[in-house]
């Protein structure tokens, strides 16, 4: 205990000390940092409060200190954690290094693999993507067709990826191959690692209805990858991938976690006020309606916010993410979904403009076009990163014991070369 | 009563459904938005459907229309949002036609009734002075002068603003914000000294526009009806706008769902068709039971509102097909993207088009909160 | 058209004279006939009425003269319907002989089968009771395992049904009874009558949460029932009962039928009524969201209303009962579920009683404890007659098109004698 | 914060849970409605639940109570809540013992508190005047006279009104009925001149009655806490009470969805399990995540309570524990029911008791409406 509190003294002086200003302030979007080669760096100060918070292992304070990370144990990463949150201070760092592949690495990879990607990711040096969803295959995961064939100590990789978050932006990529092409599809799968300045990779960006191109389609030619970039055994990949969607999950579930709080950007700051401020309301919304729906919205909100915090100290006792996770996920993204359709009943016509077509935003202002935007993207929210459908099939499966369709009226697993974990009655319906 | 549509309705929709699907497909809205093209709707594509006579669909014989009625009318529009081609068919025909028609006298009709059925003249309605519909709410003040009246005040999120020749000018004379007494009615010339009008980029890719009216001065035959008593009139002409697009929304909730069902047999996962999950069917079906109600009640307040004034229950009839189709087409609209999965967030495919419309169609004229809150009123409780 | 006015005339007169004045009031639920050997007329001018309408045939007023039916066409049976409710007559016999079995012998019996029981329904004679669901069968009503074995020119039938409405106070039974048990099981099934006085019938009551008990378990030890009651051809009934489940439907489907309108006895008559009344409210109902919560059901309400005309106007140019009957059962059951949901919010504590315990009801008026009880009631409404999961499985398969999950993933069918149509993944959940 | 049980309380709900599976199953419930029980609860499962502690549960203990906080309560009540066992925990513990200990002067906690912790007494909360949840439209008089008060009025749904030693009615002494202020708190003995208790048979076959007081004579001893200032204990007793009815709440939730889930797995039709079918799988799925919900709000306001003078935000955990338990208890019980089929639907049958429960707990202290229009005045819009 006494540690404890010498460690938060010591903490909050630093930050005094080490925290810009500016870094103080809520987060425009474009000011986020997600590093990297070509990392852009909007506000001078972020990069100033990166190399800071990096060099402390500060970006990823729970990571051994072996590997640049912060070494720091839970107790101690909650005060850091409070004590930024004190000061408001920004994430110095965003990224699915950090995110999703780091912490499959520390599990899975080997000491060199570590060595060699664990410290830039801490210090935001290098961007990763995740090559996982195919063209066709959608929540079929495992059906990736993806090839890599072993040619002396190299694998030659041919094929294509779909919904590869900011692969054109990306440096590095995480990827799922098929290794093996007789055995069941889950048992001849492997988890690589390679560079997209590889010769032969080649992406492209996929237009969303929101107007914003976060994905794209990314392309392998007779890409050559060192045998010694594989993690993990081989034909063993799917065990990483089902791990690395479990933090996927958690991450996800995130969108609805600041539901119950008012630090978003954008008019959805706080619906009500939202929905007060277009109808002229002082004290009371005026309508009672949209009033309704909107304290239902923030009560789950609150209960999903403390769900997120019971989940979490029940994890203590255990490790890594839980069985909650898919609860949470789903009902997270939902949530991000309610929310911003009760966003354009509180603004009405005011939140549904596309673009401004005035010098002075007095059509539309850039909070009202941000909410139309938001809406739009919401929707991928229930669809990335596991279905709503496939969520609810994992809950009603492995967490309520329910027993499998397609165990009962017969298998396709023959077939496909399927295990029992993804019979068809098991899985989805639309495709990630 | 009648729920079926009779030999002619059916030849008119399936002429209407054969136009929309070859002329006018989603593709002219995604070339319309893609071009940025200046005028918001294709006027090659309107003008072919002047010729098959649907901009004077519902405008009496008198006045160079067809005298289809409203049924004729409702038609067109479902086809129309089966395909979302954008035209001044709402502004135009449905909504200022006929309040120039319920409002208008002898002269007004003759002079501007004629040359809209002729696909000559965009004519906007002017009414919404906040982003919440509420056709009360008139600030926007017209204060008689010697000669006529001098109009001020801002219009927003009216539908073809920008293309319009003519506005109807939804005014207070007397009375306070609020009431119906003292609101009136005025036809001003969208080149009047003083008028400004700022284009709006809507979500939906449809025209919108909001206007400034600053000392617009305009004669005393611009008063359509009597002063301060434009309220009966502009009233049914909006149950009339909220009948005509919940048809046009009817036609997109089908054609949402239909593209669904048909992805469901197409699309593979796992080996089987996606429509071959059970909870998939269920919400499939429930949508179905939905959208057969949709169907029921717009074809009766279409069917009520040519029988003119035998006509039951016109403004109930209004408020519970906007409400259900409101409700309806954002449900269809959600599943349809969740069940397309991926695809359906993209820019490419066209579930992202009718997603939009959905929301902007619901807020215009009233959404389901207001026309449910109505509905009570109107039924006593 | 001429002829309809003045059958108009007609019939406005023969009413006037023959409907006593206390027919033309609202009906309570313990005065609805319900005809057979132990008819109860609890007023006496039900029987009256009863008789002189049967003496028309207008208690069946389109079924054929020849077997004591009205003999009238669609149109002039609607202005018989029109004359009975612009003086709001009660219907005099309410049966399932005329709902459910009539039209199905009218359609598939043969004239002697007709002769013997179309009469005594039209007259309500004989009152008749539905033998369809067996104990642990529930929805999967081909699983039946009453037997029916032929000795000489009888049928010696064992076995049980449950779920048998009304049993105990019914005269004939029509029954689904297994005859043939090698062939699948949909192909060796039988429909056959027989008089529930027939030694070896015994019925017992099913108490339900509603406190009522119109339900019955019914028990068949050898009973013995001529060769000639089978209707139809041996084996083929289950053609014959999908029909009558037709019908059924829709007149399950009614339940939600009068949501719109006034005309229900007791305190939901008016859901906005009831609240404003237990708020003291005058002018507009004091709670917004139940407001709008009544308003978005009555509008549905209405709706539904209307597609049943539109599909009784569709069904004019085909014949029977349609495909939306499935619609129209499911959104009917769900109208009155809602319906009473929304009535205990409308009155609070007072439609929460079980009982009076005073004298004078003035803890809880019967009106108020109807509505507990019928609320209790409805929640069976989408269970029985074939429950709401079986019914969306119908629209998605049968209206929609959609594919059968068991044929993509194997097939159960050889196993249990299913054809196609019972598929596992086609079927419900729940039993009936 | 903690939101996850620590060593006693675990071993707190397992005895409790292992006490109401033995002693007081549905069975108990089920036998006292049958036999149409005149005191509509068993004082033999009384009198154990007291020598387990539980009526001293909340009690401190310079009143002969066990100082074991709410958050014991509610795990006692949770359990209770699983097998719907009726006693006079809610009327005398929950709602009665707190109001005399957050209102009473020392005497007047000395006089009753020890008789509730040690069983003797049953003390019921007189407060409803309507059938809809309204603490504040208080009607029922006291006036003063010389010596004390005089009390006239009715109240509605007491709960143990027929079985209680004591009532503490809520009175107005000044102003009008919805006002805060002259809202006063009397304790009233059962026996007294005057007082008439109707007994209610409830359709959730729990103790309820209606009473009334004419002329009704009590010393100046009575009042519990000042005149007219009565408010400020009552609606923090009541939301105490509404956590603790949202705890017994979630008790019934989690059996039903239990069951259900084992009755999925068990009940065949068409050859399988029904629990295989996809649509009921997500069905159960969504139920489950709404009821981890549920837990973590009911814990969480449990934990604030016994924080005492640092509570957080009470008021407004009240109302959404009350608005979400009433919500899933009753999505609970519905799909409990239907998943059931026929046999869900018979008296046989255990689950029409919670379906019943659910209902009349929802409407006890403030239905899922009121609660959330309360949480969003408390919020601030």
């Amino acid at each position: 205990m006494h540690d404890l509190e010498a460690f938060r003294a010591e903490t909050r002086a630093w930050l005094e000390d080490n925290c810009p200003a500016s870094m103080r302030t809520p987060m425009p979007e474009d000011e986020v940092v997600w590093g990297g080669r070509n990392a852009v760096f909007r506000n001078p100060d972020s990069k100033l409060w990166l190399e800071r918070m990096a060099d402390k292992g500060w970006t990823t304070p729970t990571w051994p200190q072996e590997y640049g990370g912060g070494g720091l144990d839970k107790a101690h990463s909650l005060v850091l954690a409070e004590e930024m949150q004190r000061i408001a201070a920004r994430p110095p760092l965003v990224s699915f290094g950090i995110s999703m592949l780091g912490p499959v690495l520390l599990e899975m990879a080997t000491h060199e693999q570590k060595l060699e990607h664990i410290p830039k990711i801490v210090r935001g040096e290098i961007r990763w993507c995740q090559g996982y969803s195919e063209p066709g295959a959608g929540s079929d995961l495992a059906g990736l067709g993806t090839k890599a064939i072993l040619q002396g100590d190299d694998y030659i990789i041919n094929g294509s990826k779909i919904w590869t978050s900011y692969a054109d932006q990306a440096d590095w990529i995480f990827c799922l191959v098929r290794t093996d092409f007789e055995a069941p599809k889950h048992s001849g799968i492997s988890f690589i690692l390679f560079d997209m300045a590889s010769s032969g990779v080649s992406t492209k960006p996929i237009k969303l209805i929101s107007g914003n191109s976060v994905f794209c389609e990314t392309f392998f030619d007779d890409v050559r990858v060192p045998v010694s970039n594989l993690v993990g055994r081989l034909n063993d990949g799917w065990t990483i991938a089902k791990r690395l969607l479990q933090h996927e999950r958690t991450m996800i579930s995130g969108f609805g976690l600041s539901s119950g709080r008012n630090n978003r950007g954008g008019l959805a700051d706080s619906l009500a006020e939202t929905a007060m401020l277009y109808r002229g309301d002082v004290v009371e919304l005026s309508d009672p309606v949209l009033r309704d729906q909107i304290a239902q919205f923030r009560i789950d909100s609150e209960a999903f916010t403390l769900t997120s915090q019971r989940s979490a100290q029940e994890a203590k006792q255990s490790k890594g993410p839980n069985a909650t996770s898919s609860v949470l996920k789903n009902y997270g993204c939902e949530l991000n979904k309610r929310r911003y359709e009760l966003a354009l009943q509180a603004a009405g016509t005011q939140a549904l403009g596309w673009e401004s077509l005035t010098e002075d935003d007095s059509d539309f202002s850039q909070q009202e076009l941000a909410v139309a935007r938001q809406w739009l993207r919401s929707k991928g929210n229930s669809i990335e990163g596991g279905t709503y459908e496939v969520q609810l099939n994992v809950i009603a499966k492995r967490v309520l014991g329910l027993p499998d369709m397609t165990a009962m009226v017969g298998n396709t697993a023959g077939k496909q070369g399927a295990t029992g974990q993804n019979s068809a009655a098991e899985k989805t319906a639309t495709e990630s | 009563m009648s729920l079926v549509l009779n030999e002619d309705q059916t030849m008119l929709q399936q002429s209407a459904r054969d136009f929309c699907r070859e002329q006018a497909p989603v593709a002219v809205l995604r070339h319309l938005r893609d071009s940025k093209h200046p005028d918001g709707y294709s006027a090659e594509v309107w003008q072919s459907m002047v010729e098959l006579g649907w901009a004077g669909m519902a405008i009496p014989e008198a006045y160079e229309g067809f005298g289809f009625g409203y049924s004729g009318l409702g038609l067109v529009l479902e086809e129309t949002g089966r395909t979302l081609v954008p035209t001044p068919l709402v502004s135009t025909v449905l909504l200022s036609a006929t309040l120039i028609n319920l409002a208008g006298n002898e002269e007004q009709k003759l002079e501007l009734l004629p040359g809209i059925a002729r696909g000559d003249s965009v004519v906007a309605l002017a009414l919404e002075e906040t982003a919440i519909h509420n056709p009360l709410h008139i600030e926007l003040k017209a204060v008689k002068t010697g000669s006529g009246y001098i109009l001020n005040g801002n219009k927003d999120f009216v539908l073809d603003a920008h293309v319009a020749d003519q506005f109807i000018v939804v005014a207070r004379t007397e009375g306070e914000s609020g009431h119906q007494h003292g609101i009136s009615l005025f036809t001003v010339d969208a080149a009047s000294q003083g008028v400004e009008v700022q284009r709006l980029n809507m979500v939906d890719s449809r025209n919108a526009g909001n206007i400034s009216l600053v000392d617009v001065e305009v004669p005393e035959e611009a008063l359509l009806g009597q002063e301060n008593k434009g309220w009966a009139a502009l009233s049914r002409t909006l149950d009339i706008g909220r009948i005509g697009l919940a048809a046009e929304m009817l036609g997109g909730v089908q054609e949402v769902f239909e593209r669904t069902v048909e992805y469901m047999k197409q699309r593979t996962q796992f080996g089987v068709p996606i429509g071959a999950f059970q909870a998939l069917q269920h919400r499939a079906a429930i949508m179905y039971s939905e959208i057969e109600l949709c169907k029921s009640l717009v074809l009766k307040a279409l069917y009520e509102l040519d029988r003119g004034e035998e006509a039951e229950d016109i403004p109930a009839l209004a408020s519970m097909c906007k409400a259900k189709l409101s409700e309806i087409y954002m449900l269809v609209t959600n599943e349809g993207v969740q069940m397309h999965g991926g695809i359906g967030m993209t820019d490419e495919f066209d579930i992202g088009f009718f997603l939009k419309r959905a929301r902007v169609a619901q807020q215009t004229l009233g959404d389901a909160a207001f026309h449910r809150d109505r509905y009570a009123s109107l039924r006593g409780f």
